[in-house]
């Protein structure tokens, strides 16, 4: 296979064909829609009518080909290697130093084949819950893969950025058009929520690109690794920067008390806004933590004070949101605030600063898009057909459709982390990796293990089981085939990663040991230097 | 009208005497202009202002601008403005046009403050090395003649903002047009 | 004579602003606001004997930015003494937010 | 066979080679039964929806109904139906069928064990790497010693006969091939548990069969309460997960492994009674006292009868509540260097089988009571295993799960032919109310004497299995008291000679009231006149031969189960002690540690021991068949209510109704009105969301009331501005 890759040069056009793919599918798209809409019937139901047929048609076409030309990855990825990989470096601001670079590295490679198979499910789930603009909506959707895609792949500090704002627009419409009832109000408060952090980000980034720039050019420079060893900063100056970073970042994962947005994001947003949002926007606050705001400013972030402070709120986050979602009427709810829980860990995971902590907090990066990915899929499924998401407003359906009984407790068992599923690898990593440097947050994070179990068993509890007690739900048909091929990848990933997680973790674990090795070192390293009063770097 | 070479100290007196003449009456104009309580009058008062200003201008070389100022100024555009007042009838003036003598007063006591930060700015040195040698533009204007000088920068360096300002004012003599004839239109719909 | 020239350029334009302050009729004002470009247009002028022509074209612009200027503005006064019957500012507020 | 990722370094075992080497077909033949019946079931069920499902809302699919909406009785086992599922004959011969198979080849490396003398190493077979990050190394891998072989034979010997009883109990159930799927997977897991090479591989099992309990607990769950019951013991075996997991993370952070041969080698370098070994073994019983249903975590036991009968007999009684036991007996090299720890296991222990068996004296549901005995005996073998006496506990594990099985399939059958007299008339009794029962001895004749025979072998009464194993423990304990590491150590002051006398007393007094409920139980079941109704009377009969069939066995194996391990004093009955012998690589060195080198009682005071319990057990029987009279009993609709301390008895001295007071309701309320509303929509939503969204709109206010739309008023404005502009200016 590597072979075979290596012969069409895969490693040399992979990472911007990724970008391109799905904008010029979103192209397509678009010019056909612009073309053959009739302009005259706006809010129709464009499935009925048959228009949807040729957009989501594309759009489908499009993530095929996206995933399977990302599914290279895995093979050609060199675990051994730590640098980074497949990389291209473009000229494309010079006069502002800016560079278009891409690579990857082991936690990219993850998140990338996460983000192209979640989004390739999305358009499954969105396939007839989606009635109205269907052309603008897989578009955006489109447009949203790419802008995802490139911060997971940007080695240039600029182009994240660019990529962190481009990811945000299209997921604004997304909530704001196809959403539910307060579709406006929640789409305005994750766009605010959103736009506050990166603001910060954005000046962060200028910053720090202006105090790497180069010396005999006198331009600034945001290549990631140029500033990582270049953009030398005071220890108070560091605090600032972080904390820029930390809003934009915490904000996104999110962690208490950061995170009302996500359940009103959660609940409006159409089927695969949510999944989308879930399984992969979430995960980009983690990935940032992980690639910008730890690594850039270790003494910093490892600050006995602020590192106290992001951990409380982690296991705050961890407990609360556990809680939180034991008293939830709306099972989407319920699951949003699951997340909250769940990004908990992996900021305990990535703080606690172990290889086994940091590894598991990526497994949980992982497990989550899988695990709540399906969760909203599911969700949206049985919202289809009896449109309503109050648990109280199910019971007993469990005989009525037997399969989605069953893919839903899996996929619940998955999300409470029973062993065997991909849940507890995650789960059980991030704690055993914390509990060696941070014994007391680990232990009162482990008893959400608890409470999991409480509120999600509960919650099908009251959908699945009990009597058949609503005759409107003694009719509800059953997933179709359609439905199925959504699900079972996602529950064939739940299986594979809790039984044999190695092969993910041996392609992890190159990032993650050089995260905490690096991170350590120079988090000594510029406390020495501090001593010394290293003289600061003026912009 | 310098002559020629003269250092600035040895302006004739019949220079300096016009100049700071017409600066009095432009001045004088220009309050009597402010407190007129009838339109006419005040825009009549305002041409005498404008007629000073342009002598003020051929006084400081600018022969060319002086002429423009009395055509365009004091001639047409002070015309549309009494055309408009008489058009709109508001000879007689209203009675609550000028504000009372506190709102006088407090006003004046801004146009005194804004006059001596100016003249407090004003002190900073002018940079020396881009200044002209003296009666460098009288030179000028004795060798090129008046419109020459101006002419040469107009139409090379300034071509395109000339031929933007002839798109300016294309733009503004079709909306002075609209916007007189909306009433008309808009009845006729 | 560029203090002078600046002098009477800085009155005229404090006299401008002064009836900009107490009058409330709208041509009046205009009028005022013409005085004020005319005041500058006399700090350019005595600048352009010191610095170059460029003054004296800067002031060609003004011109006829201001001749536009006033006919579009006196259209507007045409046409709101149409629409409300006067021209005082005091009984016009169609900018109230 | 599957590839071995060290294949090099089991060479050496004297167990490579032979029948053992199949050792990863053993779980696996369930779980492809699993996978079978599993399909069975779904592709039975599942109907594919509408291509569109958005507009088949409403759709009628009334075709549906006739195979699906059958009611289920409200209450335990019900079999309303006729109608057999499609897929009934074949899961028939799969589900009990992988379970032969795997017994089969259980036996065989048994047999391949036995043969090759002695093993003093475990045998360890690594398959995969599973969870390599940094230093923890964990990979898929089985452990063979002898413990796990005995279990394993408990498991698959138990499970087999359990199987071949379902297919009698289940087979016109309309969720057949579920069930068999639910309970070769548990099989599957509870093999998982026994096997794993280490922590974390036991603990994909532990978790692994409280999932499967959760669903066959729950498996008729239209009905609330047994949804609620499979709930409540998933959660209540969450919070012993929650010590487990504790204990592993304390003994990776501390030891820096997870294999239980590495730990067993790190252990010795831990401080003897040490705070660190204290808390990690804590921690594990806590995960013990989850799983086993001890106290405080109990209360999930007792509801789990709301499964069906057979899965309250192989996992709520012979085998996954029995693991907490195992894990302490596989983890005997920690305890027996935690003295205190042992003396919070063994007072636990005593307290929940004297409690328990207070609650039991007093049930009138049949399977409650043996529920409630079942924890009891639990507690029994904590009592033994917390002492040190490993072997008496996992002797008593054993015998358990014989007479245990025994007793609840017995009692299925009863139910069985109960509800089978109900169903032919068409009342809606209460099939498991010992009070509807009664004489049922003349019309199930061989379940009669095959449950005396478990009733004698609980209470102690020789030559039945029951006795050897709770004498050991009893006999145990009482040496331990006497002379120990145990008896050295202090809790809260007290020495632990006092609290292990303490728990011997508490034992000998849970004994005679194990005799007495357990003959309650059996009178007013089989003994005196009938109240089952007249007209359903002509319909009870015994149950068909594939289910008596598993009862006469596990009937010969509790009257021979003893037979095992034979104490000294009963050396005419055999070899003395082949258990012990048989365990002893495994916890003959943590035994040696506790009782450090101490000699066994004399004998004398050995056969007071011995006959004190028996005479404890005769008088408990005596107690029992003495006091009790059948005959004044009325059927349960017309029976009055308990007063005063029988009715504490009766409604389990409230525990349930405490924890939910205590605990649930506050942690909902809390949740629901200060996070939730108070802290989530109220603090952080409305004051600081919202709060910040309506401060900037009233500063917009404050700007818009700027906007008076004078043109005077705004020059005014932008001229003071100027001023103050060019003032700043100058004053610089």
């Amino acid at each position: 296979m590597s072979a075979f890759l290596t012969s069409i040069g895969y490693q040399h056009w992979v990472l911007p064909a990724l970008l391109v793919i799905p904008l010029a599918g979103a192209l397509v798209i678009w010019v056909h829609g612009a073309v053959t809409r009739p302009r005259c019937a706006p809010g129709g139901d464009e499935v009925a009518t048959g228009v949807a047929a040729a957009p989501r048609g594309w759009a489908l076409a499009t993530f095929a080909i996206e995933f399977v030309v990302s599914l290279g990855l895995w093979w050609s990825f060199d675990p051994g290697n730590t640098g980074w990989q497949s990389v291209v470096d473009w000229s494309w601001i010079p006069m502002w130093g800016i560079r278009f670079t891409l690579g990857i590295d082991g936690i990219a490679v993850m998140m990338v084949l996460l983000t192209t198979l979640i989004m390739l499910l999305a358009v499954g789930g969105s396939w007839t819950s989606i009635r109205a603009r269907t052309h603008s909506y897989y578009a955006l959707l489109l447009v949203l893969t790419a802008g995802m895609l490139g911060v997971f792949l940007a080695l240039d500090l600029f182009l994240f950025y660019v990529m962190w704002e481009v990811m945000l627009v299209p997921m604004y419409f997304i909530i704001g058009i196809w959403g539910g009832e307060r579709r406006i109000y929640a789409s305005l408060k994750f766009f605010l929520y959103t736009m506050v952090g990166s603001m910060l980000m954005l000046a962060a980034i200028v910053y720090l690109g202006l105090a790497a720039r180069d010396p005999a050019t006198g331009l600034p420079n945001f290549n990631y690794d140029w500033i990582l060893q270049h953009a030398l900063v005071g220890s108070t100056t560091a605090k600032w920067l972080f904390g820029a970073f930390f809003l934009a970042f915490a904000v996104k994962v999110p962690m208490f008390p950061f995170h009302t947005w996500l359940p009103d994001a959660h609940v409006e947003a159409p089927t695969a806004g949510s999944v989308v949002l879930a399984s992969i926007m979430l995960k980009l606050g983690t990935f940032g933590f992980i690639r910008l705001a730890v690594p850039l400013f270790p003494a910093a972030a490892m600050s006995p004070t602020i590192r106290s402070i992001i951990l409380l709120l982690a296991v705050i986050g961890i407990v609360y949101g556990a809680l939180v979602s034991l008293v939830q009427p709306d099972f989407k709810k319920l699951v949003a605030y699951s997340s909250v829980s769940h990004l908990g860990f992996v900021m305990l995971g990535i703080f606690a600063l172990t290889v086994q902590s940091v590894q598991g907090a990526l497994m949980v990066m992982i497990n989550h898009g899988i695990s709540t990915g399906a969760l909203f899929f599911l969700i949206g499924m049985i919202y289809e057909r009896r449109h309503t998401r109050l648990i109280d407003d199910y019971g007993g359906i469990a005989r009525v459709v037997p399969m989605f009984a069953a893919m839903l407790t899996i996929v619940t068992f998955s999300s409470i982390g029973v062993p065997g599923t991909n849940g507890f690898v995650g789960e059980f990593l991030v704690l055993i990796g914390s509990f060696r440097t941070e014994p007391v947050f680990a232990l009162v994070a482990t008893t959400v293990v608890i409470i999991s179990a409480a509120y999600l068993l509960w919650a099908i509890q009251r959908i699945l089981f009990n009597s058949l007690d609503k005759p409107e739900n003694e009719h509800v048909p059953d997933l179709n085939k359609r439905e199925l091929a959504v699900l079972i990848p996602l529950v064939a990933c739940i299986v594979w990663l809790g039984v044999y997680p190695a092969p993910v973790l041996r392609r992890m674990e190159g990032a993650a040991t050089k995260f905490v090795s690096q991170v350590d070192a120079r988090r000594d390293a510029m406390v020495t230097a501090d001593a010394q009063s290293a003289p600061e770097v003026q912009p | 009208m310098q002559t020629l070479g003269m250092p600035h100290g040895t302006l004739s007196l019949f220079y300096i005497f016009h100049f700071y003449l017409f600066g009095l009456i432009g001045v004088i104009s220009a309050l009597l202009f402010v407190t007129r309580k009838s339109p006419v009058a005040a825009a009549l008062w305002l041409v005498s202002t404008m007629f000073c200003l342009a002598a003020m201008y051929i006084l400081l070389d600018a022969q060319f601008i002086g002429a423009v100022q009395v055509l365009v100024y004091a001639g047409a555009i002070m015309v549309v403005f009494l055309f408009v007042i008489m058009l709109l009838n508001l000879g007689q003036g209203e009675g609550i046009d000028v504000r009372g003598v506190g709102w006088k007063i407090v006003a004046g006591a801004i146009g005194l403050g804004i006059l001596a930060q100016v003249f407090a700015l004003t002190r900073a040195k002018t940079p020396v090395n881009l200044t002209l040698p003296q009666g460098y533009a009288a030179e000028q204007v004795a060798q090129h003649g008046a419109v020459a000088p101006i002419a040469a920068p107009l139409f090379n360096e300034y071509l395109l903002a000339f031929e933007v300002t002839s798109i300016l004012l294309l733009a503004a003599i079709v909306g002075a047009v609209l916007l007189g004839k909306q009433k008309e239109a808009r009845d006729v719909a | 004579m560029l203090p002078e020239a600046l002098f009477f350029s800085a009155v005229l334009f404090v006299i401008g602003v002064f009836g900009v302050l107490i009058r409330r009729n709208a041509i009046i004002v205009f009028m005022c606001v013409e005085l004020m470009l005319n005041a500058v247009n006399l700090t350019f002028i005595a600048f352009a004997q010191v610095y170059g022509v460029a003054g004296q074209v800067f002031v060609f612009f003004v011109m006829t930015v201001a001749a536009a200027e006033a006919a579009v503005g006196l259209a507007i006064i045409i046409a709101l003494f149409r629409h409300r019957q006067t021209v005082n500012l005091q009984n016009i507020n169609l900018l109230k937010g | 066979m599957l590839p071995l990722l060290q294949a090099a370094a089991a060479g050496t075992h004297p167990l490579q080679g032979t029948a053992a080497s199949w050792l990863w077909a053993v779980p696996l033949l369930p779980f492809l039964g699993f996978l079978i019946n599993g399909a069975f079931s779904i592709v039975s069920a599942y109907h594919a929806g509408p291509a569109d499902p958005t507009l088949a809302h409403g759709d009628g699919h009334g075709d549906r109904h006739g195979t699906h909406d059958e009611e289920h009785g409200a209450h335990g086992d019900d079999h309303h139906q006729v109608k057999r599922h499609p897929f009934a004959m074949l899961t028939s011969i799969v589900g009990p069928g992988v379970l032969l198979l795997s017994f089969i080849l259980t036996a065989a490396i048994f047999f391949a064990m036995h043969g090759a003398g002695e093993i003093a190493t475990p045998f360890i077979q690594r398959y995969f790497s599973w969870m390599p990050v940094g230093d923890l190394k964990l990979d898929a891998a089985f452990q063979l010693d002898q413990l796990s072989m005995m279990m394993m034979l408990v498991i698959t010997g138990v499970g087999t006969l359990i199987h071949f009883f379902s297919v009698g109990y289940m087979q016109d159930d309309p969720g057949y091939p579920r069930y068999f799927a639910y309970l070769n997977l548990f099989v599957f897991f509870m093999l998982l548990l026994v096997l794993g090479a280490n922590f974390p591989v036991m603990f994909i099992g532990w978790e692994g069969v409280g999932t499967c309990s959760y669903l066959l607990i729950g498996f008729w769950f239209s009905d609330k309460a047994n949804a609620d019951a499979g709930k409540k013991a998933f959660i209540v075996n969450r919070i012993g997960d929650f010590g487990f997991l504790i204990a592993m993370f304390l003994l990776f952070a501390n030891l820096g492994t997870l294999d239980f041969d590495a730990v067993r080698a790190a252990s010795t370098s831990l401080q003897f009674g040490g705070a660190l070994v204290t808390a990690i073994c804590l921690f594990l019983f806590l995960g013990c006292a989850g799983k086993s249903a001890q106290i405080p975590l109990y209360v999930w036991l007792p509801d789990a009868m709301a499964g069906p009968t057979p899965v309250s007999a192989l996992i709520h009684a012979a085998t996954m509540v029995t693991a907490g036991v195992y894990l302490i007996a596989r983890t005997g090299f920690l305890f027996s260097i935690a003295p205190v720890a042992q003396i919070v296991v063994v007072m636990i222990g005593a307290l929940t089988a004297i409690f328990a068996a207070s609650i039991g004296l007093k049930q009138w549901d049949i399977k409650k009571v043996l529920a409630y005995s079942t924890v009891s005996q639990l507690g029994y073998m904590f009592v033994g295993v917390g002492s040190g006496a490993y072997v008496a506990g996992v002797f008593h594990l054993v015998t358990h799960a014989f007479f245990k099985a025994l007793l609840f399939l017995g009692s299925g059958s009863v139910i069985f032919a109960m509800h089978e007299a109900y169903h032919h008339t068409g009342s809606h009794e209460d099939a498991q109310d010992m009070r509807n029962m009664g004489g049922l001895r003349a019309y199930m004749p061989w379940t009669w004497a095959l449950m005396w025979i478990a009733t004698l072998a609980i209470s102690g009464v020789p030559p039945f299995a029951g006795f050897f194993s709770k004498d050991e423990i009893l006999g145990g304990v009482f040496a331990r008291a006497q002379h120990s590491t145990i008896a050295d150590a202090h809790l809260f002051g007290i020495s632990g000679s006092a609290w292990l006398y303490f728990a011997y007393l508490l034992g000998i007094v849970a004994a005679f009231m194990t005799a007495t409920y357990m003959t309650r139980m059996m009178i007013y079941t089989f003994h005196g006149p009938n109240r089952t109704g007249d007209k359903e009377r002509e319909h009870l009969h015994d149950a068909p031969w594939i289910m008596t069939g598993p009862l006469l066995v596990l009937g010969i194996l509790t009257l021979a189960g003893g037979w095992i391990n034979i104490p000294e004093f009963a050396r005419f009955l055999g070899p003395v002690g082949a258990l012990e012998r048989w365990l002893d690589p495994v916890v003959g060195a943590s035994t040696q540690r506790v009782i450090a080198g101490a000699a066994e009682t004399s004998p004398g005071l050995e056969y007071g021991l011995v006959g004190l319990a028996v005479l404890i057990a005769i008088g408990g029987i005596a107690y029992a068949a003495t006091r009790l009279d059948p005959k004044s009993l009325v059927p349960k609709r017309e029976a009055v209510p308990e007063e005063g301390f029988e009715k504490v008895l009766l409604d389990k001295y409230y525990v349930d109704e405490i924890y939910d007071a205590a605990v649930v309701t506050p942690v909902v309320g809390t949740s629901r009105g200060l996070l939730w509303r108070g802290v989530d929509a109220g603090l952080i939503d409305g004051l600081a969301v919202n709060g910040s969204a309506l401060f900037a709109r009233f500063v917009g206010w404050i700007g818009s009331q700027l906007q008076s739309g004078q043109l005077g008023t705004y020059a005014w404005v932008l001229v003071i501005g100027v001023l103050c502009v060019l003032g700043a200016v100058t004053i610089r």
